[in-house]
């Protein structure tokens, strides 16, 4: 099985849904004939055409919410925000609409849409194409938040996200496009949520993280073998619903976690891992918990060795791995 | 035009509409005086104008996406009173959020009448995606937005106006022009005269219509819902209207609404004028017209007193549902 | 010195900074004859006119769009949104641009610029009318976000919010506007940021809350001490810039924490507070970390039965004081 | 009109500053391919425009929020073109940003130039305020904002002409339609033929103009800004232009755009004909043209060198500053 790439997943997800279920639709920005700035919906519009990849005015608040009506009456709408950074104009129908419509109406009208967003840094695009929003939205309650860390879980979850009656937000490692390169079985089905992974068995303590930062960490853990350090490394994979069972397993077995985010780390999604395992596996803790996350300035910069400095990525985990594995 | 004027039976059943929401909103408002219900948003003033919009619009079969305003437009959509009452008193049996919504942010799914939401404006790029559906599919269903005309501010309403342009929506966005969004003055909305010069930016059709006036409301509706399913695409229908009261019951628009402004309302309410006029035209008798009106109050006082005896929901509604169960 | 409210400490702090410097305009919509909804600006359009409390129209994103301009230009804007839950559509002139402004300008363009939102629930206000949204900006980098609970603060720290060189997202806890009273001194200065105040002092354990979740943890706290609980309550006042120490401190005296926030807890505000304490006083703990927050269900619906199952309340956290002494 | 004909002098002056853009530009386009900057994005096609609204301003009093396709603006209020490749190289000596955004994402203080944002259309209620601050404290300075038609499409373009309309904001809002958002044609934004008819549904004044003509935009863009200072409010001008490049470094556009219409994108440049009109007209000569070319070239080739040799910024400034420091 030769190895793809994550954006292959992805585009091998889309074309697969929109194949089985003719109510899948796309759209956004650029999607068509130019088949997404990424390419995620590359030869998409010659196959579909035009009633089924959609491109849309340049007004992202409309994409999403063009695309609550649609899958209110009877489509799947799969919307593509180009970048994360630019999500924001439409905060208010994803927080407030989407997200709340199911309960709104006592369960009368879900709305299952699907956003895709290209997120994170480390590709040169500054503050506003380097962003992480993952924490913004996982604290929206209705809204389920995916993160792929890997070509087949890039397909799987969002095929998943796609049959989900649910608004899911998709955010895809943007760095890892085509970095992060595995195998995708050829009949590569549906990845449940809600079910983190461990990526990397281990011992003596505990790396939790997803998308890119869930690539680097297994290449800090690589390092921290050769210094004798047996570090299990877990990926989240859906960050709304969270395997709390599993992160919890995990720390429990190893009694000291690592939670590394590329996100700003102030009121970052790491804090919500921090705070259940100090509630929930306080006993099986041995340290103190540690946070490696981007700092708290506005995005990376793009100046290089400004986003050098500003990313967090496998040497700062690796830091964290030993000062943990000191205490 | 001929064959969209209404029939003498429809002009009763209009006039009976447009009671029926007004003796439902008097009672609401009687209700929060007396502290049993703890919020209400009224229509009055509004109803010709939502009854001519609902009588051109095939009712239960296309589309309604209405806002807070729009008593008369889901009753006439088939949302039963007590339905309504039930939400003002917050009961399990509320139809539009089991008690979770404030009362008047309807949804009534019988009717096709989409889920009313309080951020303003929202509903207009879902309508947009209500009616993409519709056309992507072949449906001939037309899809009825409104809106207040302050609301219109929104950069929503500039987003699904480009949508309806650039597809050609079936699609009628009904703007309720009552000249105040609470107390700002549509002065301070737009330096236009009327909301309909709106749409020649977005290539859609625009008209205005004196929304006090029932006949001239319905056929400005009709043609603009007719246009939408034959492939016309969007009207941008303004319906003048007036405010009769304050914003809300929360409000007191004696602050900023002038004493004589006030005062000139009582010869804005609609439904007087319609009686006469139906009664004018042979339409309606007086004793017709009387009966209407006591049949609206029965009505009234029936759906009062089920849903005031009705159930308050169990405390678990407070949890969910949040999210909709799996299904391939 | 009688007895003042909250919105009351709002009202003088805006007429007073109105007074003392002609740059200080307000921003909102009905705030002017009308007053606000909640008053706030009651007496202020007779007093300064309509060039100094301007009615906007009805559109957050450029309420706080032309307050960023108008600030870049000059003036100190107060923009107020109506309720807090309305802010979604100025997310992204917030977060992208308020915010980011400062450090994408290298320091060039400050944007002096307050945003007042009533929020939070129990007034019956339903989905749209409760929602606590603190954590959400907290989030945000370059951006400073106060919550007052009491009505000297209120006063106190709207005035150093005006005069603040930062954007600021100054948070009213709705239902306390008429049912906080305090006095407020008459000389009442400015309160500076980041210095959270111990509100009660106790040896037990740390209860750490603000705005109305504050005011009912001093409630609960009342009936600990009926119990022989000694519960130290502090109340945090900013969110950003938070004052680490001081939680840190407190939580190092008591060993125990309650975290109280009225948000839904995934994500919440309250996740930072445990993450900080698990990972710097650690040591210090003598038991789990807890959190008392709303569930994760879109916000207080709007039926009384169903808004009081929701919302915590004093009854909640004293439940949590007594789970953290038994422990 | 008279009074605002250009002298030949200063005609020489615009054809001057629409070759420096030039040259910087395919400078940078050089340099993209070299690998030597990680981005570029191009004002190539919209030159003769820019220059002639520049031209139009007060430059260093009237204030400009521009986009990222703004570069003969930006240079033509005073920004040296090493401040614009210092940019380009990411080095600290970048006056817009010390080296955090992206190149072409413009700041020059000096100039009274604005940031330029990514997120398309947030500059446009942040001139509204800028033009809010003028004209509330009385000031005769005018705000010129831009933007590209597809970016109109964004709420904020609604929300912002409302306000000028509302407040006849001294504010010139300049739509640079080039008929793409990157592949995105202009008729999947629009359901009209000019953008400018966007402009009466918000009471303001609307003027579309050929951007490739320096001189009918001068007019255009002068009767607009003078406009504006006058207190005779806001101006929606349409320049119409065409986009010679891809997108930007990152794009492909022969994926979207016909190769036939590529090839005559040539045609279309505004600077040859730019050139020949003035020598025509006589306000230039073949050698002060030839001149004010090699003048430029030497300038980009100084500030080439200037910007490459100069030092990347401290890695301290991806941390900060974030917070202004306090002042009473
Ligand atoms: C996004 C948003 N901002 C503010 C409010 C508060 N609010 C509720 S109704 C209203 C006025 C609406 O006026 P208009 O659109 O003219 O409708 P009307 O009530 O006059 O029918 C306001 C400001 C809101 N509900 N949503
Ligand atoms: C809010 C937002 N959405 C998407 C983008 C990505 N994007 C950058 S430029 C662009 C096209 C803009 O087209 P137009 O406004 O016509 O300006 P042009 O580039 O043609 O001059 C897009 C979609 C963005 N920068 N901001
Ligand atoms: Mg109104
Ligand atoms: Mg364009």
């Amino acid at each position: 099985m030769a190895d793809k790439t994550l954006i292959e997943g992805i585009r091998e997800a889309l074309d697969e849904e929109m194949a089985r279920d003719e109510r899948v639709i796309v759209i956004g920005t650029d999607i068509g004939v130019r088949g997404g700035v990424f390419l995620a919906t590359q030869g998409l519009y010659a196959k579909y055409g035009p009633n089924r990849i959609l491109d849309a005015p340049l007004a992202e608040s409309s994409i999403v919410g063009v695309g609550i009506g649609a899958a209110m009456n009877g489509l799947r709408p799969v919307c593509e925000i180009q970048f994360a950074d630019f999500i924001h104009p439409a905060y208010n129908q994803i927080a407030n609409e989407a997200a709340r419509m199911f309960y709104r109406t006592g369960g009368q009208y879900p709305v299952p849409m699907v956003i895709r967003a290209p997120y994170g840094g480390g590709v040169g695009g500054g503050l506003y194409h380097s962003q992480s929003i993952e924490a913004t939205f996982a604290h929206v309650p209705g809204l389920k938040v995916v993160i792929p860390a890997t070509p087949a879980d890039a397909k799987g979850l969002l095929k998943t996200a796609i049959r989900d009656n649910n608004p899911t937000l998709f955010l895809e490692p943007k760095k890892g496009y085509r970095m992060i390169r595995g195998p995708i079985p050829e009949d590569q089905g549906c990845v449940p949520f809600g079910e983190a992974r461990v990526s990397r068995p281990g011992r003596d303590l505990t790396v939790l993280a997803y998308g890119m930062m869930h690539f680097y960490a297994l290449q800090a853990a690589e390092s921290a073998a050769k210094e004798g350090l047996d570090v299990e490394v877990v990926d989240l994979r859906t960050l709304n619903p969270l395997d709390s069972a599993g992160v919890l397993a995990s720390v429990r077995r190893t009694g000291k976690a690592l939670i590394a985010y590329e996100d700003n780390k102030f009121v970052g999604y790491g804090a919500e891992l921090a705070a259940q395992i100090a509630e929930d596996a306080f006993t099986a803790l041995d340290a103190p918990l540690l946070r490696v996350a981007a700092p708290d300035a506005p995005a990376a910069p793009y100046s290089h060795p400004l986003q050098d400095a500003f990313l967090p990525g496998p040497r700062a985990i690796l830091d964290g791995i030993r000062t943990l594995a000191r205490y | 035009m001929s064959d969209t004027t209404p029939s003498a039976e429809m002009l009763a059943d209009m006039y009976a509409l447009a009671v029926r929401a007004r003796k439902l909103d008097e009672r609401c408002w009687i209700l929060h005086r007396q502290g049993k219900i703890g919020f209400h948003i009224s229509g009055m003033g509004h109803e010709a104008a939502q009854v001519a919009v609902t009588f051109a619009m095939r009712r239960g079969h296309d589309l309604l996406h209405p806002y807070y305003r729009d008593l008369a437009m889901v009753l006439g959509c088939g949302m039963p009173m007590a339905d309504v009452l039930l939400g003002s008193f917050g009961r399990a049996g509320d139809p539009s959020s089991g008690g979770r919504q404030m009362p008047n942010h309807y949804c009534y799914k019988p009717g096709n009448v989409f889920s009313v939401s309080s951020p303003v404006g929202t509903q207009l790029p879902q309508a947009a995606g209500l009616a993409l559906a519709e056309q992507l599919r072949g449906g001939d269903r037309v899809v009825v937005t409104c809106i207040g005309e302050g609301s219109t501010s929104e950069g929503d309403f500039h987003e699904a106006l480009i949508w309806a342009g650039v597809r050609k929506l079936p699609m009628v966005v009904v703007v309720e022009n009552n000249e105040y969004a609470i107390s700002v003055p549509m002065k301070l909305q737009m330096a236009i005269e009327r909301v309909s010069d709106r749409a020649g930016g977005y290539g859609v059709r625009g008209v205005s219509v004196d929304g006090l006036d029932l006949l001239a409301s319905y056929q400005a509706a009709r043609e603009a819902v007719d246009l939408a399913r034959s492939g016309g695409g969007t009207t941008l229908l303004e319906v003048r209207v007036a405010r009769l009261t304050p914003h809300s019951s929360d409000d007191n628009d004696s602050v900023y609404r002038p004493a004589a402004e006030k005062a000139a309302l009582k010869l804005k309410d609609p439904l007087p004028k319609l009686r006469a006029q139906l009664i004018a035209m042979g339409a309606l008798s007086e004793v017709a017209a009387r009966e209407i009106e006591e049949r609206a109050l029965s009505e009234v006082d029936a759906a009062h007193r089920q849903a005031e005896a009705a159930p308050y929901p169990p405390e678990a509604w407070a949890l969910g549902p949040v999210f909709a169960g799996e299904e391939a």
